[in-house]
């Protein structure tokens, strides 16, 4: 790869908001232009990304690499099938997060738009680069805009919702900061020479007792991002406060990147540790799912009842990432992308009602789709997208999270199922206080169906959501041998997870095509 | 005789110290502080430097006390200020005070025999320091320059009669 | 044209997508000529694909069109693949011929409904649905049939969603049907894990290759029958079905009589290696299917709203077809859930244009002697009404007989004992129905008086039409006694079910048989003759003779009231006090207690920032002393 | 001939006393006194070294030493006199504008 | 080598500020600020002769004056420290009546104090360079002179300063007593053979320890600190806040970092800096979150970055220290100059209730504000993570880990007062009175330049590294 793709998809917002300094503050439409403009060229670029991603190797691919500061802080980026579609969600969705704040927001747009470009380097960043250094610089980098979002355009307790936030996903960082210092003097002191590459350190086997620690720092602060269960709390509050298109990057991308640091980082790592602490953070999982469902179930503010989902929605993924099967990891990333869709999705809607109504909270509506025929269609979908019903993303993501849980643990498998009711309970419910039932006021009489704008910006998400739903495939396909490769490592140092072929039935010739079943045994060996 | 002569020294200079401590009156205080000094400057004496001697007389007693006169007569407080009332301050910082003693004693301690009862014969004679001034502690003595330059600027700018003042 | 049998669900769906995108624009008629069009071109195809199929040679059975792979990651694999064997036929030919009539149906009933095009969509949508529950050739497509099914009932459930009771109504049967989901995604894990693939005809193969030890298919078939229950509303999931009467009343016949509520049945019959392998899960579908027939039946008397009275005789007749499968008489199942399918519908569509007539009344106190302002619905309900009775030379006798006698030849005499007095109740609580709605004396209100119209000839024609094969559609399987070919329907399904080692009944046993159940239909008709026509007061004397037997009935034994109080209040209200006392008090608590303690504690250490130079002073000592103390000591 | 530890002693509780004066006087000349007095206890223990060590550098130090003082003096005092001028007072308590 | 060149620098500011003296009494009080050009101009020249001094390590008097690579950067520090300052202060006099020439002459007399001390190996030499540096910093706190605070901080200032000089002279006399002599060299190599009176010169170290830990404000040493940032004048506050730490810091790099090796008793003394580093990290942040003052935040958050510093002493790792006094030095002098931003004729405003909405109010003020206290905070990119980056994972690789793990959550309390001034700039709407001249292109160009300086140290430090390694080069590897 001779073109830097890699780097020009991650600064390319970066030099968006350059820009857009420039931009005197009442040309607000000429701001949002440019915004627009920059996300949009942003997303073909990475579309490149997939089309040129050579699903056959588990390398990182489109690697660029050069010294930085020396000390083995390299500049250092490169996707592989994990991180390909992280990084396609996030350049996919902030199009339509400009799109969906074009009128929501009216004040302090150039800043807005400024920090929402920043933001976007700085999740891109997070996903693409390799070096632990240049990781942590973006995984930082990337609160500051946050941080703004929320303070400023956010709602009544915006700064104690902003602080909390900032502060707990710190406390967290700050201690992986403290175990990546850790990780690089222990490199340094073993081989003598500086790194901060996570290929090298992959090559390291530290013993289970430093494993440990480490992996508590490491653990700690993508727990609080993801998040699990008892570090939950920060997410209502920022998601209730923060303005839609915040919330929208904050529950499609932002949480991601917590899953994102278990499997890139967490789980190859600390193996060792990871199988001591597996049946801890698996309960933790499965309270989450539960116990996220059952807050979502009574919750009064619509965002609210999300976020919560938001927290049952993890709870399974990371339970599905803990299980270590190729199934249950591919189903977790899968249902990262679907998570980031369907809740995102679901976020546009309550931005929507809120545009019209200013209110969030569910005793207000009622009766909306007799008024707003379109918008009942889209919030439909999108609802039963979260639900998981077959036919749309959902179902995909969650079947296989389920599966890989059912292969690895039966019982944390019986378990984890309730969300299939529950989730019907919670969303429905919901759906069925705000949209059904006689028009609650004469408000939501005025209430205007979705206008152009929004319809464009909601058009691409549900074909995406019946894309995924019917035809898997296309993604599945690039994660396979990521996937393979990241449980070889980290089934080579414990066995308890390994799945032999013979003890299964081979599977039904016409429904494994023969390229696969040999991977699929490369994989188990 | 040197004896009797160290203690007497001693004596007063602590004694006129404790008596500046327990007196209110600043005119006092910086005359006990005179007598102190130049107390001090006789155990120079006693110790072979004459010059530091002189140059301790003169410049304390002579020259500062007169700047604390100076400074307190400008002041001019009609009454005296007593010493300190608050009780917790005054115990916490006596028992301080001889707690650092103690330490500073046990500090010395090793050091306490060590020390000959007589050390070199060199007498700071004017000459022998002066040839040392300029030749090993020429540079200091050219920052003293430095030093007395800054002081005198710091003074004056502190507190010269400004043009509307 | 066999070989396109896999176009039949597709034709509904692109009608689906067409609707949904471009309803808004589109004119009401061609609406309506789509929607029927779609729904009649599969049902020819079904037709010629059985015709094919009769040709194809039992070995060469299922028939498998795999269009691409669907979910594949590791052992988990499922393709996006239709098959063809007589089971599917069957049930293909029975959704798409009754689903076109209803369609039609719906035309006349739906007509003058503002969601006219909504409406259509959601039914094709439904039709999709069901034809790829049907059609799917692994058990994990199903799946997607399964809960497709579950969302158009719920949407058409709640179709008037202005009306808080049919919102509610579709969401309680989404959620019952979700637990019900839950149990059969593990049992599809199961299979999936186990027998290392979805495929039904890879399950079998590992059944019949002795793969699979007898406790786990037990398992696995009680896992899947509890997801059956949920959808064919069981005990003890049965709730939503009434309910969901609130639903417009051609969705009623279709979804929740003819099709949908039978695709448990289906999916047992499918699974019968399974239940066969495992004695005891065959049991338990025979014990809940009789349970719930005689249980529902019991429920039916008392009911006053003609629909739920229809939905609770659904349930039971339910159970029958599950005792059917239960006593291994597949065949005698499925029999019966094709005839049902043709009454069934036939009574509620019947039902609906009796509503119709009365400008949307329900309430059979408010009906009466309408025989004669109702030429043509009445025959058609009468018919209905007779076949279910299980009055001979009608379908229901065939099937319902076929199931008894099976159950019997089984030596199930317990189950076959209930499904008698089902029999009699069923028989009693139609013929209620019938004298209340149509005989007597006229209890109508003035304005449903006033404009009391037979329903439009679109509407009646289907009437006509199922009326007629409620009659004939039995003779496809005529009783043993009739000889030993007479069965084509258990012939025509033999190569899906292998022959259960036919019951060693003498002929004399039949026929005694026969006889005891056509004794006991008459004798239900008879009571209820007696009772509604004779002396009407009759039954408010039984009342009050066992006024508790008569509220429990009337409440439908409390269970939605139970329910509610066990599982639903207590999960709301739990979650409302752990949230508040959990959630924000000690999670929140501990944040935020921390942030303030810190933040106390800054303020308490600025106290010693007191402004006093000798305070600052005596800080310096300290530390001077305390350092020289630890460098000394 | 005295032991020249008895001068060193001496000059630590000097050292000593004038962080006593330090602590209890309560006007800002006479703390500043103090301050003095302990700046010439270390003086004291210069020289006395240096007689200990028998070389005349310990008092070429104490000679810059007196220097010093005598600047801080100069700066000092016009200090205190500033604050005067300001407070009309050389109290310390009267000190605390500033805290917390 | 011995050349008199080495004096060169020193002597230029010597001149300049005599020369300032001399002309200020020519002057009219308006323009005053020609003087600053002119000191301005002496800088420069003083900067340019350290440049050309690089690797040449002049030296004369024997130790007592030597220009290794390490006084050389540390001096060019120091000039750009000072004439930022002077920059800042060219308006600031006028507006804030403290409008005297000299305050010129005494910033100059202030660098060469530091010049001083950095540049020797000799013990008395450096105290009259501290004495030269404080008492030139006495009077510039006091410099206000109609302003009480001013004056009290001065009088503080002085007071505890002189107080803690004593323990400095006697420590000295300590020393002097057990090494005979107060070259370091000698002291340590006495050190090394660890005589009799190692008692002695222990109590020595410790208690010139003291005398600088006061510099450079370590708790328990550090209460003068916020009375007195917060009464001097603010561009004096910000020279305060960064000259003499700097110049303290370099001493202890110079004195005491040669003792570690002799551990035993001196690991005593390393026990006592790692329980003051502590103190001074946790101490500092927990009492700048209530405080209101601005000024005063910025007071006790030096107080906590000195401790954060003290852990790259800890760490034996010259050359982050070294990175962390440079970068701190532009974001704290940003910070500073941003805040006199905030100010009119007459009319500072330091509450935080003045803060409020200014964000946007005056957009580039409050942007460059809110870029250093991320920096302060130490968020990427700036220099400030650069610089705690650095210093911690020294840290740990000296298997300092749970010195590492305080320091981390001390900074994560620290991040919240920071944030807390940009909630009020950013998330409060503005309180009406507030308006500023905002006319000050002087203030302006400190603020790109500090800008500058935070993101180029920040992202592409890489030739400032390759400066720090030679002058670090200099000092004993141990």
């Amino acid at each position: 790869m001779s073109f830097p793709i890699l780097s020009v998809v991650t600064f390319l917002p970066l030099l968006g908001a350059i820009l857009l300094i420039f931009i005197p503050a009442p040309k607000k439409n000429v701001q949002r232009g440019l915004a627009l403009a920059f996300t949009f060229v942003v997303f073909f670029v990475s579309l490149a990304l997939y089309f040129q991603f050579d699903s056959t190797t588990p390398e990182p691919q489109f690697v660029e690499k050069a010294a930085w500061l020396g000390y083995g802080i390299n500049y250092h980026m490169g996707i592989d099938g994990i991180s390909l579609f992280l990084v396609l969600l996030t350049t996919f969705l902030f199009p339509i997060a400009v799109l969906s704040s074009w009128t929501y927001i009216q004040k302090r747009v150039k800043e807005y738009l400024l920090f929402m470009l920043l933001l976007e380097t700085g999740i891109l960043g997070v996903f693409v680069s390799l070096n632990l250094f240049l990781f942590y610089v973006f995984w930082e980098a990337m609160l500051i805009p946050m941080y703004f979002l929320i303070g400023v355009w956010g709602g009544p307790r915006r700064i104690y919702a902003t602080l909390k936030f900032v502060l707990m996903t710190m406390f967290g960082s700050l201690l992986m900061l403290v175990s990546i210092f850790v990780l690089y003097s222990l490199y340094y002191k073993a081989t003598g020479v500086y790194s901060f590459n996570i290929f090298d350190y992959y090559k390291m086997i530290l013993n289970p007792q430093v494993q440990g620690w480490l992996f508590l720092g490491f653990g700690l602060a993508f727990a609080i991002k993801v998040p699990m269960f008892p570090f939950h709390t920060w997410l209502p509050d920022a998601h209730v406060e923060a303005p839609t298109a915040g919330s929208v990057i904050l529950a499609a991308v932002l949480l991601k990147m917590g899953t994102y640091g278990f499997l890139r980082f967490a789980l190859p790592l600390f193996p060792d540790a990871l199988m001591k602490f597996l049946p801890l953070l698996a309960v933790l999982s499965i309270i989450g799912i539960i116990y996220g469902g059952l807050m979502a179930l009574i919750q009064k503010d619509i965002k609210s009842l999300v976020a919560y989902s938001s927290v049952s929605h993890m709870g399974l993924i990371m339970l599905a990432v803990f299980s270590l099967n190729l199934e249950g990891i591919e189903g977790a990333i899968y249902q990262m992308l679907n998570h980031g869709l369907s809740t995102g999705a679901l976020f546009l809607i309550v931005g929507i009602l809120y545009e019209r109504s200013h209110t969030r909270l569910i005793k207000d509506f009622g009766g909306v789709a007799s008024q707003m025929p379109v918008f009942t269609a889209f919030f439909l979908v999108c609802m039963l997208s979260s639900v998981g019903l077959p036919g749309l993303n959902g179902f995909v993501g969650e079947i296989l999270c389920l599966f890989g849980v059912f292969q690895s643990h039966k019982i944390y498998a019986y378990l984890a199922i309730t969300t299939v009711i529950l989730a019907a309970a919670y969303l429905l419910w919901m759906y069925q206080r705000v949209m059904h039932g006689p028009v609650k006021n004469e408000k939501i009489l005025s209430f205007k169906d979705m206008n152009g704008r929004e319809i464009a910006y909601f058009v691409p998400i549900i074909i995406m959501m019946f894309w995924m739903g019917v035809y898997p495939q296309s993604f599945l396909r690039k994660m396979d041998t990521s996937v393979n490769h990241l449980l070889k490592r980290v089934r080579n140092r414990e066995k308890v997870f390994v799945r032999e072929v013979e003890n299964r039935v081979i599977p039904w010739e016409q429904i494994v095509p023969k390229k696969r079943a040999a991977e699929e045994k490369k994989g188990d060996e | 005789m040197a004896a009797f002569l160290f203690f007497l020294l001693a004596v007063t200079c602590v004694g006129s110290v404790l008596a500046m401590i327990i007196s209110r009156n600043q005119a006092h205080n910086a005359l006990f502080l005179v007598l102190a000094f130049t107390c001090l400057g006789g155990l120079f004496g006693l110790l072979d430097a004459p010059f530091i001697a002189a140059v301790q007389i003169i410049i304390y007693a002579g020259a500062i006390m007169v700047l604390f006169i100076f400074v307190v007569m400008m002041v001019n407080l009609r009454q005296g200020i007593t010493r300190e009332k608050k009780k917790w301050t005054l115990f916490f910082s006596g028992g301080l005070a001889i707690v650092l003693l103690v330490e500073l004693i046990l500090a010395i301690r090793g050091t306490f025999f060590a020390l000959g009862r007589t050390g070199g014969e060199k007498t700071g004679t004017p000459t022998e320091l002066g040839r040392l001034l300029f030749t090993d502690y020429l540079y200091p003595f050219e920052i003293t320059s430095v030093l007395i330059i800054a002081a005198l600027v710091g003074a004056i700018v502190l507190v010269k009669k400004g043009a509307k003042e | 044209m066999t070989e396109y049998f896999w176009l039949i669900p597709f034709i509904p769906g692109a009608s689906t997508l067409v609707l949904a995108v471009f309803g808004k624009w589109l004119p009401k008629k061609y609406v309506s000529y789509q929607a029927c069009l779609s729904v009649l071109a599969s049902f020819v195809i079904s037709v010629v694909s059985f015709l094919g199929l009769l040709k194809v040679s039992p070995e060469n059975l299922p028939l498998v069109k795999t269009l691409f792979g669907w979910i594949i990651s590791g052992v988990f694999s499922a393709n996006l693949s239709f098959q063809l064997d007589p089971l599917s036929t069957i049930m293909a030919l029975v959704v798409t011929g009754v689903g076109f009539l209803i369609h039609v149906y719906s035309v006349g009933y739906m007509a003058h409904d503002k969601g006219y095009t909504r409406y259509f969509t959601y039914l094709n949508l439904f039709t999709f649905a069901m034809l790829i529950l049907v059609m799917a050739s692994n058990i994990v497509l199903m799946f997607v049939g399964w809960e497709g099914v579950g969302l158009c009932s719920y949407l058409l459930i709640g179709f008037w969603f202005e009306k808080d009771s049919a919102a509610s109504a579709g969401k309680k049967a989404f959620i019952v049907n979700r637990i019900g989901d839950a149990a059969f995604i593990l049992g599809i894990f199961f299979i999936l894990i186990n027998l290392g693939s979805g495929e039904f005809r890879a399950i079998n193969e590992a059944i019949g290759g002795g793969l699979v030890s007898q406790g786990l298919a037990t398992l696995i078939a009680l896992l899947l029958f509890v997801g059956a229950t949920g959808k064919s509303a069981q005990i003890p999931l049965y709730v939503w079905l009434p309910d969901a009467m609130e639903g417009p009343t051609p969705v009623s016949a279709l979804i929740h009589a003819a099709t949908m509520v039978t695709a448990g049945v289906y999916m047992v019959s499918r699974m019968n290696l399974l239940f066969t392998l495992s004695g005891v899960a065959a049991q338990v579908v025979a014990l809940v299917g009789a349970l719930t027939a005689i249980y529902a039946a019991t429920m039916a008397l008392t009911q006053n709203d003609i629909k739920r009275v229809l939905a609770y005789s659904t349930i039971s007749q339910i159970g029958y077809m599950f005792i059917g499968c239960g006593v291994g008489a597949y065949a005698a199942g499925m029999f019966h859930l094709y005839t049902h399918a043709f009454f069934k519908s036939l009574l509620f569509l019947a039902a609906g244009s009796v509503m119709h007539a009365l400008s949307g009344e329900l309430d059979m106190r408010k009906m009466g002697g309408l025989r004669k302002y109702l030429p043509l619905t009445y025959p058609t309900f009468l018919i209905g009404a007779i076949a279910i009775a299980g009055v001979p030379f009608l379908s229901g006798f065939f099937s319902k007989d076929a199931i008894l006698t099976q159950a019997f030849a089984q030596r199930q005499y317990f189950i076959w004992a209930l499904g008698i007095m089902g029999a009699v109740l069923t028989a009693f609580y139609m013929f209620r129905l019938i004298f209340l709605t149509f005989f007597g004396q006229e209890r109508l209100d003035a304005q449903a008086r006033a404009h009391l119209h037979e329903s439009p000839r679109v509407m009646t024609l289907p009437l006509v039409i199922l009326a007629f094969f409620s009659v004939l559609a039995g003779y496809v399987g005529l009783p043993v006694v009739l000889g030993e070919k007479a069965n084509l329907f258990t012939r025509f399904l033999e190569p899906v079910f292998q022959p259960g080692h036919e019951a060693g009944l003498t002929m004399s046993m039949e026929w005694l048989l026969i006889l005891i159940s056509v004794a006991v239909a008459l004798c239900g008709i008879y009571i209820a003759y007696l009772f509604y026509l004779k002396s009407p007061h009759s039954p408010h004397r039984l009342v009050s003779r066992f006024p508790r037997v008569y509220k429990l009935l009337y409440n439908k034994y409390y269970v939605d009231e139970i329910y509610n109080a066990v599982f639903v209040n207590p999960t709301v209200k739990g979650s409302e006090a752990v949230y508040d006392n959990f959630d924000l008090k000690v999670i929140d608590g501990t944040i935020n207690g921390t942030a303030a303690a810190t933040g106390f504690t800054g303020k308490a250490l600025s106290l010693f920032q007191s402004g006093l130079v000798k305070d600052y002073a005596l800080a310096l000592l300290l530390g001077v002393i305390l350092f020289l103390g630890y460098l000394l000591l | 001939m005295i032991p020249i530890s008895y001068f060193f002693v001496l000059s630590i509780v000097l050292f000593a006393l004038g962080i006593l004066a330090f602590f209890i006087k309560r006007d800002l000349i006479t703390m500043f006194m103090a301050v003095e007095i302990m700046l010439n206890a270390a003086n004291l223990a210069f020289i006395a070294l240096a007689k200990a060590a028998g070389s005349l550098h310990g008092q070429v130090i104490v000679f810059f030493i007196i220097t010093v003082a005598a600047a801080e003096a100069a700066v000092g005092l016009a200090i205190i006199l500033l604050v005067f001028r300001q407070k009309k007072s050389i109290k310390t308590e009267d000190m605390r504008l500033m805290k917390g | 080598m011995s050349n008199i060149a080495a004096l060169f620098p020193l002597v230029i500011i010597v001149a300049g500020a005599l020369l300032v003296l001399v002309l200020e009494v020519f002057l009219k009080r308006e323009n005053k600020s020609y003087l600053g050009f002119l000191s301005i101009l002496f800088l420069i020249v003083c900067g340019f002769l350290c440049v050309r001094f690089w690797n040449k390590d002049y030296a004369y008097f024997g130790q007592a004056l030597f220009l290794d690579n390490l006084a050389l950067f540390l001096a060019l520090l120091f000039c750009v420290a000072v004439a930022f300052i002077i920059l800042l202060c060219l308006k600031y006099i006028s507006s804030q009546d403290a409008n005297h020439g000299e305050i010129f002459a005494l910033l100059l007399l202030a660098l060469s104090g530091m010049m001083i001390m950095t540049s020797s190996s000799d013990l008395l030499v450096i105290f009259l360079g501290l004495e030269v540096l404080s008492i030139s910093c006495y009077a510039l706190a006091g410099l206000r002179r109609k302003d009480e605070r001013s004056g009290e901080a001065a009088l503080k200032y002085f007071l505890l300063g002189s107080f803690a000089s004593a323990f400095l002279v006697l420590g000295l006399a300590f020393l002097y007593g057990a090494s005979g002599s107060l070259r370091i060299p000698v002291v340590i190599d006495h050190f090394r053979a660890g005589s009799a009176a190692g008692l002695l010169s222990l109590a020595g170290l410790a208690l010139v320890l003291v005398g600088f830990g006061f510099k450079i404000a370590l708790v328990p040493f550090h209460m003068w600190t916020p009375d007195v940032y917060e009464g001097a004048p603010t561009p004096v506050t910000a020279l305060f806040s960064v000259g003499p730490k700097a110049a303290g810091f370099a001493v202890l790099l110079r004195v005491f970092l040669n003792f570690w090796p002799a551990s035993g008793e001196t690991g005593l003394i390393f026990w006592v800096l790692w329980v003051i580093s502590v103190l001074t990290m946790v101490i500092g942040n927990l009492v700048a979150l209530r405080q209101t003052n601005v000024k005063r935040i910025l007071a006790y958050s030096s107080i906590a970055h000195a401790g954060y510093i003290l852990v790259a002493v800890l760490a034996k790792d010259n050359a982050s220290l070294i990175f962390y006094l440079t970068a701190y030095l532009f974001m704290n002098i940003g910070a500073f100059a941003a805040v006199i931003g905030l100010s009119k004729k007459g009319k500072e405003y330091l509450e935080l209730e003045d803060f409020a909405g200014i964000g946007f109010k005056y957009p580039w003020l409050g942007a460059t504000f809110a870029i250093f206290l991320f920096s302060l905070a130490g968020f990427p990119p700036t220099a400030g993570f650069l610089a705690k980056f650095y210093v911690f994972s020294a840290a740990v690789r000296a298997d300092l880990v749970p010195l590492v793990i305080i320091g981390v959550l001390a900074s994560l309390v620290s991040v919240f007062y920071y944030l807390r001034i940009i909630v009020y700039m950013y998330m409060r709407d503005p309180s009406g009175e507030v308006d500023i001249d905002i006319e000050n292109p002087a203030l302006f160009l400190v603020l790109f330049l500090c800008l500058y300086g935070v993101l180029q140290l920040g992202i592409f430090p890489g030739n400032i590294l390759v400066l720090i390694k030679q002058a670090v080069a200099s000092l004993p590897v141990l």
